[in-house]
C-alpha cells in the first residue's frame, strides 16, 4: 500500500504528500509509538553496522601495520600503536588549556589528536610531503 | 506655493509614519530585548558567540519596525528585499549541508574510531528526538510539524533547519532559534541531570586511554561512514555526503587546501548568512505565536531526556561490560552533538569528582557520533513523511 | 564537393562576420580607451586599484564587440551569458549590501567615538547628494532618475548601486561608474576647494589628541547605531544592517574568525564580481547616451559641492566653539565617505602648512560618519519614492 | 493622503509606485526644495541623536571605569584613560608610513588605532585569549 | 491496535521499501566501484587529487541508490534537492569562467613572454580536438555532439563542460568525468607517444635559458591578450575574459588581496562544487550508456593525436630554425594543457636522456599557451554552432 | 544565407539553432573536414598574431629598459636583463624539487618565477610597496 502512495505521489507536490502522510499518521500512529520504535532502533542499527565494521577494521589494521612495522624492524614503533599516553596526556594537557580558555572553536578536537593522526600509515609516504606546503 | 507647504506638511507626516516608531509594537520591544540578551550571552559569557552573535543582531535587524504595508523592500518576507534573497540557503535548505561540509573537514573521528562501541552512545541520545515527538504529538502538534520540531532534540542545528525546510516550512525559524539556543545552554542543562542520574562511585570511572589511529582508517571512515548509513536512510544524503566529504578532504592529506577553505572561508560566510537570516526571520509580526512557545517548550523537554537518555544508556551498558572495561556515564551526555561543547561539560564534571580523570577525548566520539545519529533520525523523518 | 567549398566559403565568410571587426563601432573604441586609461590610473597612479582595475577591465570584457544578433551568449545583457548571472547581483542590489557588511568588519570607529561631534560633519557633507538632485531636476532629470544619480554625491558605491537599482535600474552603471571614478579622483577635487575656503590661521588650527575608547563603547556602537539609525529611517536598513553587524563581528572579539572572512575572502569576491560587471555593463551600444555625461558632469558637481559644504560647516561650527575646542577645517572635506583617502588628503593639506599637525586622525572620524550620513540620505530618498 | 496612497501602492509593482510618486513631486516640489530641507534634516538628526547619545555615554564609561580603575588600584591606568598620547603617536608615525607608501587599503585605520583598542574593558577578560587564537 | 501493527508491519516495509538495498542495480556497484578507484587513485598515486578526490566522491555520493520514484529530493536530477541546486552552476557554464579567473590568477605567463615562439605549440597540440572531432562524426555523433566531445582533446575541464553545456547538456557529465580523467592520466599516455616520435639526438637538444620578463610586459600581456584573442573569437569571452582578468590583478602588483582571493577561497569553492556535481551527475540510471563508452573513447584518441601533434610540429618547427635556436621536441606535448603535469612529463623524459637538461621551464610556455588555444578553438565551435 | 539566417536565429530558442546548425553541417560537412581547417587555422592566426606582438614588444621593451638602466648607471643589471642563468638555475632547482615532491600545486609555475619577475620595471615603485604588505 505505501509503495503503491508512493508511486502515486509522485504526481503531487511535495507539501501535498507530507501532508497526506501526516494525516495518516494522525489515524494510525496517534502517539508516535510506532514512529518511535522504528526511527529509534533504524538510529541504533545504522551506528551498530559502523561500530562492527570499525571495530573488526581497526583489529585487522593494528596487526597487519604491526606486522609491517616488525618487518622494517621498527620495533618501537610497533608497540607505540597500542598505547599512545604520550601523546594522549600531551593532547589532554592541551584540551584542558583550550578548555579553561573557552575557545569556542570546532577545531579544536582536532588539534588534540594532531600528532597521533601522524601515526604509520601504508599509503604513499609522499602524503606527509603536502601537509607541510604553505597556502 | 501653497502647494509646496502642502507637501512639506505632508512629506513629514509621511516620513513620520515611514519612521519605526509608530509602526512599533509590543512584540517588537520583546523581540530586540531578547536579541540583546542573545549578544550579551554570546560576548559576555561565551555561549557559542559564532551562532549567538549573528543570530542575536539579525534579530535587531528583523525587528526594526517599519511600515509593512509600504512594500519598501526592507523585511525579510517581501520579496526583492536582500535579506529575503539571502533566506533562500535556508528556506530551501541549502546552506545545512555546506556547513556540514565544513563541519565534516573540521572534524577529527579519530576518537571514535579509537573506541567504536562508544558510536552507540551517539545513537542513544537520540531518544531525545523521538521522546520529544511523542510529546509534541501529545500536546496537539500535528505529525509533520511534531517530527520537525522533534528534531531539536538532535542537538544540530543545520540538521533542524534542513528537516524543518522540507517538513514545516513556517516554523523553520522557531525551531532554528530554539535549536541553536538550547545548543548554547548546553553548559547550564546538562550537569544537573549527569549528577542526579550518577552515583559517586561511576562518576570516578577511568578508561584507558584511546589507542593511536591509521591514516588508513581514518581515510575509510569517511568512504564507508557513507555507503553503510546512506545506505540504509538514503534520505540523509544531502547532509551525511556533505559531512563525510568534507571528512574525505581532510583526511586524504592530498587536497589540504579544500578542507582548508570548506572550513575557513566557505563555513564562515554560510554561518554568518545562516545565523543573520535565521535571526531576522523572527520579525515580531510573525514570530511570537503560541506554536512558538510550544517549540521552545519542547526544545527544552528534548535536550533533558536525549541527555538523561545517554547517560542512563552508559549505565545499562556497564552491567554487561567486564571490570575495566566500564564507560564513564559522564559521557552519556555526550551523544547531545553541540560538538564540543557537551564533552567539555563531560570533562568539567568530571573534574569536579576526580581532578586527573580527564574524560574528554572520550567524550568527543559519541559528540561526533551524536551528529551522524541525528542525521539518520531526520532522514528516517523525512522518508516517513515525504515518501 | 561543390558543396564543401560552398561550405568553406560561407564558413569563412561567417567566421569573419562574427569576429569583432565589422561589428565594431567608435563606440567601442572609446570605451576601451576609457577601459585603458582606468587600468593605467589604478596601477600607475595607484587611484583606488581594488576598484578601478577590475572597473577597468570590464569595460574593456564590456565593450569587445561582437554580433549581438547571434545570441551567441557573451553580452552582459544576454540572459543565459555568464555575465548576466554574474550582474543579477548588482541589479537587485544583493552586493552593495555584502560590501558593507565587510567594511563594517574592517572599520575601526573610535575615532568618531572619541570625539563624537565629528559625527555631524559626516552629515553636512551630505549636502553634496541634495545638491545634486536640485541640479539634476533643473538639468531636466526626472525626481526618481535625480535622486538616483544625486546619491553619487555620497562618495559612496554600494550606497549609489543599491539605491539606483531600486529607483534607476536603467541608470545603474553611468551612476556607478561615476560614483567610483569620482571616489578615486578625490585627491585631484578636493584640495583646490579646500585651499581656497580656508585662510591660513585655520589650516593651522590644532586638535588634541583623541582620547582612549574603552571596548564596551566599541562594542556598543553597532548596536546603539543600528537601532538608533534605522528606527529613524528604516529603509536604510540593508546598507545600515550590514554595515553595524559587520562591525559588531569585528568588535565583539568573540567572532574574530567571522569577520576576518567577512572582511577578506567575502569582500574581496563581491568586490571582483562587482566591479568587472559594473564595467561590463558599459557596454558601447547601451551606454554612451547624453544621459551618461549628464550624470558624469552631476557626479563632479556633488563631489565639490560636498567638499565645499564640509569646510563651510567646520567653519561655521567654529564660531560656537570655545578657543582650543575649535576644528581644523581642513577635516571638512572628510565628510565625502571615500574611506579612507579623503582623511589622507586632509593629512596631506594639513602638513603642507604644519609639518608637525597630523590630521588622519581627526579626519577618520568625519569619514566613517560619512559613510552612515550617506546611508540614511539614500534611506530617505527610497521612502519617499517607493513609499 | 500620503498614507492611504501607500497602502493603495501595495497592490502595485515597485517601478509603478516609484513612478507615481516622481510624477507627483514633479508638480508638487519641481526644485528639490522640499527634498532636500527635509532629507538633509532628517540626516543631521540622525547623526545629532547618535552624537548626543555616545556623547553622554562615553562621558559616563569614562568616569565609571576609572572608578573601577582605581578601585583595583590601577590608577596609572585610570589616567591613562585621559590621554593616550603615547599610543596615539605611534599611531600617527604608522599611519604617516602607510600614507607615504600610500597603501590603498581600507584596514589602515584599524591599524592605527589598534593598540588603543586594547584598553581597558569591563567585558570578560577571556575576550583577549580568542583573538590570538591562530587561524 | 490492529491498526497499530498494520503500521509497524507497513512501516517496516515501506522502510525498506525505501533504503538502498532493493534499489540497487549492477550499474550502481558499477559506479560506486568506479568513484572508488578514483579516490584510490587520488590518494595513494596522486593524480590531480584536488579533481579526483571530490569527483570520485561525488559518484559515490550521485551512485547511493533510492526509491527515485518518492520524491524525497535526494537525486541531483530531481528539482529542490541540494544538489540539483550546486549543480546549476555546471549547467548554465557559470563555474568554468570563474575556474578560470582563479587560474588567471595563479598563472605566470613569463616563461611564454620571455620566448613568444612557444606559443604557436600551443596552438599546435589543437589538433587533438579537431582530430577527435572528426572520429566523432564518422563512429555516428552527431556534429553539435562531436563538437562538444572533441572539445576534450583540450584537455582543460572548465572549457569542456562549458562547451558541452551549450551544445550538447545531456552530455556535459560524461564529457567532465572524460576530460578530467584523462587529465590526470597525461603523466602515463603522453611518454610512450613522445619516446617513440623523437629520436635520441632530438631529446638532448639544449635550449638556452629563458630572458627575464619585465614587469610592463607581464601587465600588458592580459590587456593585449584579451583584446587580441577576444577580437578574433568574441565567443571565447567568457572563458579568456576571466582568464586574462585573472591574470591582470596577479599581474598589476596593486590588487594582490584580490588576487589571493581569486586564487585561494573562490577557486576553491568553486572547484568543490563543480567536482561534487560533476562526479555526482553520474547517476547509474541516467550514466552508463553507449554514448558514455564512445566518449572516454573519443577522449583517450584526442589525448593521443594532441600530444602526437605537438611532438610533430616542433620537429617541423626545427626543420626551419637556425642551430641553436631549435626547440627539443620533448616539450611538444606541454602543449595538451594539463598545467602543470604535461610540463612536468617534458621535464621528466628529458632528464631520462640527459641529467642535467632541464626542461621544465620551457615547457611552462606551450602549457599556459595550451590553455588559450583551447579557448579559441572552443569559441569557433560556439560561434559555429550558435551563431 | 549565414548571416540571414543568424539574424533570423534571433528569435528562436539556443538549442533549436543549434540543431539547426548541427542539421546543415551534416549535410555540407560531413567528415568535419571544413570545420578542422578552418577551426586549426583560427587558433593558429589568434596564437600567431600574439607571437608576432610580443616577439616585437619585448624586443622593444628591453633595449628600452637597457637604456634608461645605462641612463642611471645600473649598468650590471642591464646585462642582467639578457640572461638570468643565475635565477633560473634557484628557479629549476626549487622545480625539480617539487616536481620530486610532486606536489600537484598549480602556483608551482609562479615560485619559480617569483624572483625574476622582480626585474626592473619603468611602473611606479610603489607597486613593489603592496607586495610585501600583510593579509
Ligand atoms: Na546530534
Ligand atoms: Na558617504
Ligand atoms: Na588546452
Amino acid at each position: 500500500m505505501f509503495i503503491a502512495q508512493a508511486l502515486q505521489n509522485a504526481s503531487d507536490s511535495t507539501s501535498t504528500i507530507v501532508h497526506r502522510n501526516s494525516e495518516l499518521f494522525m489515524k494510525i500512529d496517534p502517539y508516535g509509538i510506532g514512529m518511535t520504535v522504528m526511527g529509534y532502533s533504524v538510529v541504533f542499527i545504522a551506528l551498530l553496522l559502523l561500530y562492527v565494521i570499525f571495530y573488526n577494521l581497526s583489529k585487522a589494521m593494528t596487526l597487519n601495520i604491526r606486522r609491517i612495522l616488525r618487518k622494517e624492524g621498527k620495533t618501537e614503533e610497533a608497540n607505540k600503536i597500542e598505547e599512545i599516553s604520550g601523546e594522549i596526556n600531551a593532547a589532554i594537557a592541551y584540551a584542558i588549556y583550550l578548555y579553561f580558555n573557552e575557545l569556542h572553536d570546532k577545531e579544536n578536537p582536532i588539534i588534540t589528536i594532531n600528532r597521533v593522526s601522524k601515526a604509520y600509515t601504508p599509503w604513499s609516504s609522499k602524503i606527509y610531503g603536502l601537509r607541510q606546503y604553505p597556502r | 506655493m501653497e502647494n509646496f507647504f502642502d507637501f512639506l506638511t505632508h512629506g513629514i507626516e509621511q516620513f513620520v509614519a515611514y519612521t519605526a516608531f509608530p509602526n512599533m509594537t509590543v512584540g517588537h520591544i520583546i523581540m530586540i530585548t531578547v536579541g540583546l540578551i542573545f549578544i550579551y550571552l554570546a560576548i559576555s559569557k561565551e555561549y557559542e558567540p559564532l551562532l549567538l552573535v549573528p543570530i542575536g543582531f539579525g534579530i535587531l535587524i528583523g525587528n526594526i519596525p517599519f511600515l509593512e504595508s509600504a512594500k519598501l523592500q526592507i523585511g525579510i518576507y517581501e520579496p526583492g528585499s536582500v535579506l529575503n534573497y539571502l533566506h533562500f540557503g535556508v528556506m530551501k535548505g541549502i546552506y545545512p549541508p555546506l556547513i556540514f561540509l565544513g563541519i565534516g573537514a573540521m572534524t577529527d573521528f579519530s576518537a571514535l574510531l579509537s573506541n567504536p562501541k562508544l558510536m552507540l552512545l551517539g545513537a542513544a541520545a537520540q531518544v531525545g528526538i523521538f521522546g520529544a515527538y511523542i510529546l509534541a504529538l501529545i500536546i496537539g502538534f500535528i505529525p509533520e510539524h511534531a517530527a520537525a520540531i522533534a528534531i531539536i532534540g538532535g542537538a544540530d542545528g543545520p540538521t533542524a533547519i534542513f528537516l524543518a525546510s522540507k517538513l514545516a516550512p513556517e516554523l523553520i525559524c522557531a525551531i532554528a532559534i530554539s535549536a541553536y539556543s538550547y545548543m548554547a545552554l548546553v553548559p547550564v542543562i546538562q550537569p544537573p541531570i549527569m549528577k542526579l542520574l550518577t552515583n559517586d562511585k561511576e562518576r570516578r570511572i577511568r578508561m584507558k586511554p584511546p589507542r593511536s589511529v591509521s591514516k588508513t582508517e581514518k581515510i575509510m571512515f569517511p568512504i564507508v561512514g557513507l555507503i553503510l548509513t546512506t545506505f540504509i536512510t538514503p534520505s540523509a544524503l544531502p547532509l551525511l555526503g556533505m559531512l563525510f566529504f568534507g571528512n574525505l578532504l581532510k583526511e586524504s592529506g592530498v587536497t589540504k587546501r579544500l578542507a582548508d577553505t570548506a572550513k575557513g572561508a566557505l563555513i564562515d560566510i554560510v554561518t554568518i548568512l545562516i545565523g543573520l537570516t535565521v535571526g531576522a526571520s523572527t520579525q515580531a509580526t510573525t514570530f511570537l505565536t503560541p506554536e512558538s512557545i510550544g517549540i521552545f517548550a519542547l526544545g527544552a523537554a528534548s535536550f533533558v531526556i536525549a541527555t538523561a537518555g545517554g547517560v542512563i544508556f552508559v549505565k545499562v551498558m556497564n552491567l554487561f561490560l567486564p571490570e575495566g572495561k566500564k564507560i564513564n556515564p559522564l559521557i552519556g551526555n555526550a551523544g547531545v552533538s553541540a560538538v564540543p561543547d557537551s564533552a567539555r561539560v563531560s570533562q568539567t564534571i568530571g573534574l569536579q569528582y576526580d581532578q586527573t580523570n580527564h574524560l574528554l577525548m572520550h567524550a568527543m566520539g559519541p559528540n561526533v557520533a551524536g551528529v551522524i545519529g541525528s542525521a539518520v533520525a531526520a532522514g528516517i523523518m523525512l522518508s516517513f513523511f515525504m515518501g
